[in-house]
């Protein structure tokens, strides 16, 4: 599946998107943070506080319970502030 | 209902946009304009510009949703929404959003809840360009508080 | 704060207005504005012209009061109302409430406020022509509601 | 003191203005549209309903409980329809 992040979670991870394939354990939002948190130092700086990161699964926000499960593209990014 | 919403990274001209949602109809009696324009400071700190990112694609599908919902909530004649991305310099305009009704409660309570929603859903971060390294604004409190409450609030007004 | 209150026969140009209102100014974060628009129809029935009678001395007096209020309630950095009186055809404009702020909130309720206040409490009276005889508008309940509303709110809005 | 008409209640009179000197037991607006009322038939159907009919002294709204003393201008018209 394909990754995105934007703002600051995109200048923490180092790139803007990336294809990865979690393992089969990885099932949520959240689980997955907590994997990709492990990834190395860039990783884990980015995802150090999962509760304040937004996720979005094929365009549409979603909760970190929501379920990965056939996702083409998941997006993680802070609170919007646009307007 | 005629609905227009388009990401950009140009000024937009409100007027231009209010006439062609207006065009020759003699059925609205009202329109509201919101415009949203980049303050010289930021927490009273003076700075250089913003620069708007976003989520292409999950912009104009999140804006289009919430569009949906204004009109299924409100007896709404036509919507705009523009959103610029990008460089943006004090005094310039950042997002437009347009409503018209045949009355005024609906075209005003459709643009606030617009720009309510836009704030705190729409897939965009500001960043601020100061003298020194460029910070990215927070999110704040009072903006969900503001989306929140459409979630409690009857749709359509007092006509 | 800037205000700007007239009264005229002829049509206005709300972004002249607004470009009037906003000008040079990097403090303004936020420009609503409400423009009133003759239908062509009224209850259903098309209708070839409104015309719009006042009370000269009073109008000016009494839109400034409620100019007055608004800016004792909200922070505004700027206000323009422009009312039309004389002959109004179908799909021309009829009156313009612009308010600007720093932030979105204060300029919606301040435009809303003082639309809510033009309608019940500004001495203009409209008659409506159709293909008969010249017909007074009837002014309507749900308006003196939305004016009212105003005195039980809080002044100014989360934000 | 002068009074003026508008709308409904200009046509009805037939007039937009005129000078009236009240007798001097008439103290407020209520009792003004009573005397008013009294002064002929166009002043019988313009007051025929006071319920209906707003007044402003001095151009600014008042109540028809309002004294009328010391007042230069006194208007009577409908509920507006303006905006």
């Amino acid at each position: 599946m394909k990754l995105l992040y934007f703002a600051w979670v995109r200048e923490r991870v180092g790139k803007p998107e990336e294809e990865i394939v979690p393992p089969v354990d990885v099932h949520t939002i959240a689980g997955l943070m907590r994997w990709l948190a492990d990834r190395g130092e860039e990783y884990a700086y980015a995802f150090e506080n999962p509760k304040v990161i937004r996720a979005a699964i094929d365009r549409t926000h979603v909760k970190p319970e929501a379920p990965i499960a056939g996702a083409r593209e998941i997006a993680f990014f802070p609170p919007m502030t646009g307007g | 209902m005629t609905a227009t919403i388009r990401l950009q990274r140009e000024a937009f001209d409100a007027a231009a946009e209010v006439a062609l949602l207006t065009g020759e109809r003699s059925d609205i009696g009202a329109v509201v304009t919101f415009t949203g324009i980049c303050r010289g400071d930021e927490n009273g700190e003076p700075i250089a510009a913003l620069t708007l990112e976003h989520y292409p694609g999950m912009v104009e599908a999140e804006i289009g949703r919430h569009v949906a919902e204004a009109e299924a909530r409100w007896p709404l004649l036509g919507v705009t929404v523009i959103h610029r991305h990008g460089r943006i310099a004090p005094g310039e305009n950042i997002v437009l959003v347009v409503t018209a009704s045949s009355h005024r409660h609906p075209a005003f309570e459709a643009a606030e809840f617009l720009m309510d929603y836009l704030k705190t859903r729409a897939p965009f971060w500001k960043q601020v360009e100061r003298s020194g390294e460029p910070r990215w604004v927070d999110a704040k409190s009072v903006d969900d508080a503001a989306a929140e409450r459409w979630r409690t609030r009857p749709g359509a007004a007092a006509e």
